[in-house]
């Protein structure tokens, strides 16, 4: 028997972290390290596939961080991608396979995969975005039959800066996952598309009826690619989206991710398009 | 350090003055014995303050002034509220006198505990900083650093804080602190006693080099109290002015080496700052610090520089009683709130004098519609430099075979024991001409 | 769980034009976290100590720049030292060195020393941030002994300490001090930087912008509360020159 | 109704039973004004107060507050709720205290405020006349007390009437003082006294407050916004001092050897520009235009969506705090008065 994360957090403190470890480290570009965390005995994870965890580094600080890898994987283990942009982040950076952390969560609502289920996939993430969405990835392949198409258009600034590089390979090779790269600055060896991700929409087609579109990325990215995404014919309904937002507590107390009376840690980070667009400073 | 000797003779050429405030540079070059040069110069960037002054509002000023100098900002603030307040006919109440003596004490005990302690302590126990000190006699340097937490509270519960004390203005005090506030610090002051005694007895034990040089020197002097605020100019030949004239009596002029203003009363130099004041004063001290000259062996006749320090120590015992019973009257009476008490005319001159740690500080101010128009400072280390330099020249020889490792470290703890604030001093100008 | 604890940080203090208030506020900080001594090793601090390394990995820079030899010091400092931080408003932004009027610094000279001064080598008191690149500002006239600990305890975690971008005023709110300017006094505390805890304003003074302007400062409305508070004053104009004369002078162009 | 009489002769000895077993945090003069803080002499409570520079929610959420200590890389829930007696509170104020209440309570509650409010008994203290000329309580609905407000004291005069509005208001005055029980003539004496208040609170609103979500709702694109940044400061003066404002920013703190320390929240401002920062630099409410908007929306708007209860209690602090003369009212009235101008929102970014 295992107590769920969230279970001990509610019995002590849900600003109390639990002290997990990494378990190992993998550096996937300049900026971003994959974590593998361990949980402590007796403690499990039990997240959906978009929501994240409040990652903590004592003497520095707390950050919000997707989990990266699908509960059909979890093994024990979990998965966090993580970009190297500031304190906590850089901090993380420096710690080593057997360190401690402390993990808070899991938060929010992530990606309602039963609505999903029947359905072709388009799956649109721009940078980091891969890294929430990479957990979403991982459950429909590990249930492939429940899903249509699937979809994957994938952007980043340089090729340097592909996410993920072996696992996009091998989705690709897959074949009942169609995966579609894009970036903005070529370097000599690339031979793929170059553009922004939006200028992949073109070379993809889809039925807007029974397609879920999901897309994650930086905040300028979505007013493109929703633009692309409704030129498509998807219901406002089927576009999902996680917002990103400054976090400080993870559960609706610190009012700093609040758009109207929304509070996107809580309500969110993955949204419908439909919900929120009615929230001028969600976008 | 670049050193080189010849036979005998020293040439000493040290640029990088340590414990000391400010950059100083020492050189020193004997020839046969003789010497062909003795200088302290001040290698420290030049800040116009005083010329800054000028035009600004009068209430800003001691608040510009105090920016002369971060260890002895509360003389100058001090100073400056003085200058003010005589150009515009402003008497302060008494409560307000007894505030500003207590950061003053505050101030004093600060600056002595850091000289004595933390900049000279170190050259008599062989060390070369308190750091290196706290290694080996750790509960000396934690001392220190109790009793200096205690002063700097001192001015940071009646002015917030010490460097660039704030809420003491022209007129009077911005902020009081809460007689409860004032009654934890009396007891903490009666706590210091012990800390104060284990200070005499440290020095007590400690053996100045030894130099004699009878010299003139000058002090503030009043017939209530030891003076440290107000007062006339007192010399040890006997001479007693009103502060308005301190001009003919300290006349400051240019020495062409040294670009800090030197100054020299009767054309001859003199001493100021803590012997000096015990020289000029001992007769007001409190009972308890006479009774620590006594113990230090220090007399009004002293003409040894290097007991500064022990004078300094004196101060120390003095200064604590006094802010004791400055405490006790101020929890016995409760404080009261004030209005700063507003000028009587726009403008007018004034002469603010206080005996700042290093000695006698003048602010002198012409105010002209409420703006300074122009302002004159004088500085106590600028006062002492030709004197140090004249203690220099006769201590050079005495202790040229003694070589140059050995001259140079008793110079340069010669330099330190008249703490010369080089900051002050150079409120003016700068040289380096090496 | 946290950071690793690399050894010990070299670090040395230098001076250049400055009251040297923020050095002995590094001496007094002692009185409260004598543990500073075990988490770095002073190699260079002339104020306080003989001894003298020049391999240090931390540089604090009190003071301003005001002479042209004053630059190859900076420069050299800047060489050696992995972080170079600015110690203190005269550092920062000038302080008060820079705050003269706009005053030419050979009338000043003069003024203050006559003819015999012209041979001392002088020039406009500058940050020490216009020669060389500054990694993290300690702010302040002094600085505050507790930010400049926090500052050595981001730096010991290897990271560069940040500034608050609050104004003054908004520690003066949490202090529930009464506010200066509707008491008709002149207070810098709504485009001045937090970080002092509103000290000046706690100790019934207006805040003088030691700190600095504050990001996105409203320096007009500021103005406009002067004027709609019988401010408008040289009493208020004297107060934005004394420490702001060349941020504003900035955000003017 | 169990209603008592406590004559004024008696406070001191009330506050005195009460500090045996309680902390009690009341008003008391500070710093020429008047603040909430511990009484620690019976003396010092100050019930004819005006009003507060900050409200008395700080007796719940302190403005710095320590999360859990770590030592040597170990949290440890750090529990400091202290029993206290919240004495002498403004109706306004616990309008606010509710709207906190339903803030930090929800799924999951804030453990820290929870069990601070658990061991927190509310005096009420009913105001007779405005407490300063920005105060408009009676506009927002808040001149009343709300409903469960522990003890509730009424000013007679030589006198305050103390309603027992919970059982653990009724345990804490038995416990504290035995006070008589409330005469048919001192009952007539307080509707006299209620009778009297309302005339004196002037409307201030020029519309019902019942439409402000609305008319916040449509002047989102006003232009008001725009001409109140160019006077705001960007202080956030005003949400400190606001009784509803719930933001925290969340700090670690460590000792020099980098061994132990504390994580803390303090309270935040949404006035502030790095509010809505977030990484890469992107910010949400780049503007000082934009910021102000969100607090208004947030007063008038938000926070009765998100719980129910209107996030401005009327109690004037802002209006008083803010050095840029921009208050709720005026902001209100003056996007009433341009209402038939507001454009349809320019907000919705695709189409
Ligand atoms: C739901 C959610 C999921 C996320 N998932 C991931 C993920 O899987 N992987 C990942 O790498 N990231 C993720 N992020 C982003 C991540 O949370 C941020 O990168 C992280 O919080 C940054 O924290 P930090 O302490 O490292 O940076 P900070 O030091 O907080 O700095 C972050 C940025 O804000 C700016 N900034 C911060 N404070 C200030 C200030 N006071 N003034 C001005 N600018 C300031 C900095 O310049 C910097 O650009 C996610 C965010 C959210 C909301
Ligand atoms: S006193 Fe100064 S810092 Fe305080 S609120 Fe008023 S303007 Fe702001
Ligand atoms: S108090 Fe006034 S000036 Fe300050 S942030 Fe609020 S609205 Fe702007
Ligand atoms: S918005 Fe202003 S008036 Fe309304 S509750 Fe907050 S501080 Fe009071």
């Amino acid at each position: 028997m295992t107590t769920r994360l969230r279970e001990t957090l509610d019995a002590t403190s849900v600003y109390l972290p639990v002290e997990a470890r990494i378990r190992s480290l993998r550096r996937l570009t300049k900026l971003e390290t994959l974590f593998t965390i361990e949980l402590p005995a007796g403690v499990s994870l039990h997240h959906d596939p978009g929501q994240f965890l409040e990652v903590s580094v004592f003497g520095v600080g707390e950050a919000p961080i997707s989990i990266s890898s699908s509960p059909s994987r979890s093994n024990g283990t979990f998965e966090l991608c993580v970009r190297r942009v500031g304190e906590v982040t850089s901090a993380l950076h420096t710690l080593h396979a057997g360190d401690a952390i402390g993990v808070r969560g899991p938060f929010g609502h992530g990606f309602p995969i039963h609505q999903f289920r029947g359905k072709d996939l388009l799956l649109a993430p721009g940078g980091l975005g891969l890294a929430p969405l990479r957990s979403l990835i991982q459950q429909v392949l590990d249930e492939r039959r429940h899903f249509g198409r699937v979809t994957m258009l994938y952007g980043a600034r340089h090729p340097s800066e592909l996410l993920f590089t072996e696992e996009l390979e091998d989705w690709a090779k897959r074949g009942d996952l169609e995966v579609h790269l894009t970036v903005d600055r070529p370097d000599e060896g690339w031979t793929g598309n170059v553009g922004v991700i939006t200028t992949l929409f073109p070379k993809v087609q889809v039925h807007p009826r029974n397609t879920v579109a999901v897309t994650v990325g930086p905040p300028v990215m979505y007013r493109f690619v929703l633009i692309e995404l409704l030129a498509k014919g998807i219901p406002e309904g089927d576009i999902w989206l996680s917002l990103e937002r400054r976090m400080k507590c993870g559960v609706g107390k610190c009012g700093h991710c609040q758009m109207d009376h929304i509070f996107t840690c809580q309500d969110g980070p993955v949204f419908s398009y439909d919900s929120i667009k009615p929230l001028p400073e969600a976008l | 350090m670049a050193t080189v000797e010849t036979r005998q003779d020293v040439h000493i050429d040290l640029h990088y003055l340590t414990r000391i405030e400010g950059h100083g540079h020492l050189r020193i070059d004997t020839r046969r014995g003789d010497i062909e040069r003795c200088e302290l110069n001040v290698v420290e960037a030049p800040r116009f303050l005083e010329a800054m002054l000028v035009g600004r509002p009068h209430a800003q000023a001691p608040h510009l002034a105090s920016r002369i100098c971060g260890i002895c900002s509360v003389s100058h603030t001090t100073a400056s509220v003085r200058a003010v307040e005589k150009a515009l006919g402003i008497e302060v109440s008494p409560q307000t006198e007894d505030l500003r003596k207590l950061a003053f004490y505050g101030e004093i005990l600060d600056s002595h505990i850091l000289h004595a302690y933390l900049l000279v302590a170190p050259d008599f126990f062989g060390q070369p900083s308190a750091i290196a000190l706290a290694g080996e006699q750790p509960e000396v340097v934690t001392r220190a650093l109790r009793m200096k937490r205690l002063a700097g509270d001192l001015c940071a519960v009646l002015a917030g804080r010490h460097t660039h004390p704030i809420s003491i203005a022209v007129g009077g005090f911005r902020h009081l602190p809460t007689t409860a506030t004032v009654a934890g610090l009396l007891d903490r002051l009666v706590e210091a006693r012990a800390d104060v005694a284990a200070t005499l007895d440290l020095f007590r034990d400690l053996s100045f080099p030894p130099l004699n040089r009878e010299t003139e020197v000058l002090a503030l002097r009043r017939d209530d109290e030891y003076a440290f605020i107000d007062g006339d100019i007192a010399c040890s030949d006997g001479g007693r002015w009103p502060v308005d004239r301190y001009a003919g009596v300290v006349e400051e002029h240019v020495v062409s080496h040294s670009t800090a203003k030197h100054s020299r009363h009767a054309r001859n130099p003199y001493m100021v700052g803590a012997l000096a004041r015990f020289k000029i004063n001992h007769d007001r001290l409190h009972p308890k610090a006479k009774g620590a000259a006594a113990a230090l062996g220090l007399t009004p006749e002293a003409s040894n520089p290097y007991l500064i320090t022990a004078a300094q120590i004196v101060e120390l015992v003095h200064c604590l009683e006094e802010a004791i019973t400055l405490c006790q009257r101020l929890v016995d009476r409760g404080l009261r709130r004030e209005s700063l008490v507003m000028p009587s005319h726009r403008s007018g001159e004034g002469v603010g004098v206080v005996e700042a740690p290093r000695g006698m500080l003048v602010h002198h101010y012409q105010i002209e519609n409420a703006i300074v128009g122009r302002a004159n400072c004088i500085i106590p280390t600028n006062q002492n430099l030709a004197n140090l330099e004249a203690d220099m020249r006769q201590l050079v020889p005495q202790i040229l075979p003694l070589g140059t490792d050995e001259v140079t470290r008793r110079l340069e703890m010669l330099v330190r024991a008249y703490d010369p604030c080089i900051s002050c001093a150079t409120h003016v100008l700068d040289i380096d001409y090496a | 769980m946290g950071g690793h604890k690399a050894s010990r940080p070299r670090v040395a203090f230098f001076d250049f034009a400055s009251c040297e208030g923020c050095q002995l506020t590094v001496v007094d900080s002692l009185q409260r976290y004598p543990d500073l001594l075990e988490a770095v090793e002073i190699v260079q601090f002339r104020e306080a100590m003989s001894e003298r390394g020049e391999d240090y990995q931390v540089a604090f820079v009190e003071g301003s720049c005001t002479r042209p030899s004053d630059e190859a010091r900076l420069l050299a400092v800047r060489k050696q030292a992995k972080y170079v931080v600015a110690l203190g408003a005269c550092a920062h932004i000038g302080g008060v060195n820079a705050g003269c009027h706009g005053k030419d610094p050979d009338e000043l000279r003069r003024r203050v020393y006559g003819p015999a001064g012209d041979s001392i080598e002088t020039g406009e008191a500058r940050p020490i941030g216009s020669v060389i690149d500054v990694d993290a500002v300690i702010p302040g006239c002094p600085i505050d002994r507790d930010e400049f600990i926090r500052g050595v305890r981001c730096l010991l975690q290897g990271r560069l300490p940040r500034l608050p971008d609050t104004p003054v005023c908004y520690e003066c709110k949490l202090r529930e001090n009464e506010c200066l300017i509707r008491h008709g006094q002149v207070c810098l505390g709504p485009i001045t930087r937090a970080g002092c805890g509103a000290l000046c304003p706690t100790y019934g003074t207006g805040c003088e912008a030691c700190r600095g302007l504050v990001p996105d400062a409203n320096q007009a409305s500021l103005r406009t509360i002067f004027a709609e508070h019988g401010l408008a004053t040289e009493a208020s104009e004297a107060a934005l020159e004394l420490f702001l004369r060349r941020e504003l002078a900035v955000q003017e162009v | 109704m169990n209603v008592r009489i406590l004559g004024k002769q008696r406070i001191f000895e009330w506050v005195e039973g009460l500090q045996g077993s309680w902390r009690v945090v009341g008003p008391q003069a500070s710093n020429g004004g008047w603040g909430f803080g511990e009484i620690r002499s019976a003396d010092e409570i100050a019930l004819d107060y005006p009003t507060t520079i900050l409200p008395p929610k700080k007796a719940l959420l302190p403005t710095r507050q320590v999360l859990f200590n770590y030592c040597e890389g170990r949290p440890e829930i750090c529990r400091d709720a202290v029993p206290t007696v919240l004495l002498g509170v403004h109706t306004c104020d616990l309008h606010a205290l509710t709207l906190l209440d339903r803030a930090y309570g929800g799924d999951p509650p804030d453990p820290l405020y929870r069990a601070q409010r658990a061991e927190t008994v509310v005096v009420g203290l009913e105001c007779l006349r405005p407490c300063t000329d920005q105060a408009f309580c009676k506009s927002m609905g808040t001149i009343a007390p709300p409903e469960g407000v522990d003890l509730h004291l009424t000013d007679l005069g030589e006198a305050y009437v103390v309603e027992v509005g919970t059982e653990q208001g009724r345990a804490l005055l038995e416990d504290s003082i035995s006070l008589p029980t409330a005469a048919e003539d001192d009952l007539r004496r307080l509707d006299r006294v209620m009778g009297e208040k309302w005339a004196r609170f002037p409307n201030r609103l020029d519309f019902d407050v019942s439409q402000l979500p609305a008319l916040m709702l449509s002047s989102r694109s006003s232009e008001v916004w725009t001409e109140l940044a160019a006077r705001c400061l960007g202080c956030g003066a005003c949400t400190l001092v606001c009784p509803t404002c719930t933001c925290f920013d969340v700090r670690d703190e460590m000792d020099l050897s980098l061994e132990s320390g504390s994580r803390v929240r303090v309270w935040d401002s949404c006035q502030i520009a790095s509010f809505a920062v977030v990484a890469g630099g992107h910010n949400f409410r780049a503007d000082r235009a934009g910021r102000l908007r969100h607090r208004f929306l947030r007063k008038g708007r938000y926070q009765k969506k998100a719980f129910g209860l209107p996030g401005c209690v009327g109690c004037g602090r802002c209006a008083t705090a803010c050095l840029a003369r921009i208050t709720p009212i005026e902001t209100y009235n003056a996007l009433y008065r341009r209402m038939g101008e507001a454009r349809p929102t320019a907000t919705e970014v695709v189409a």
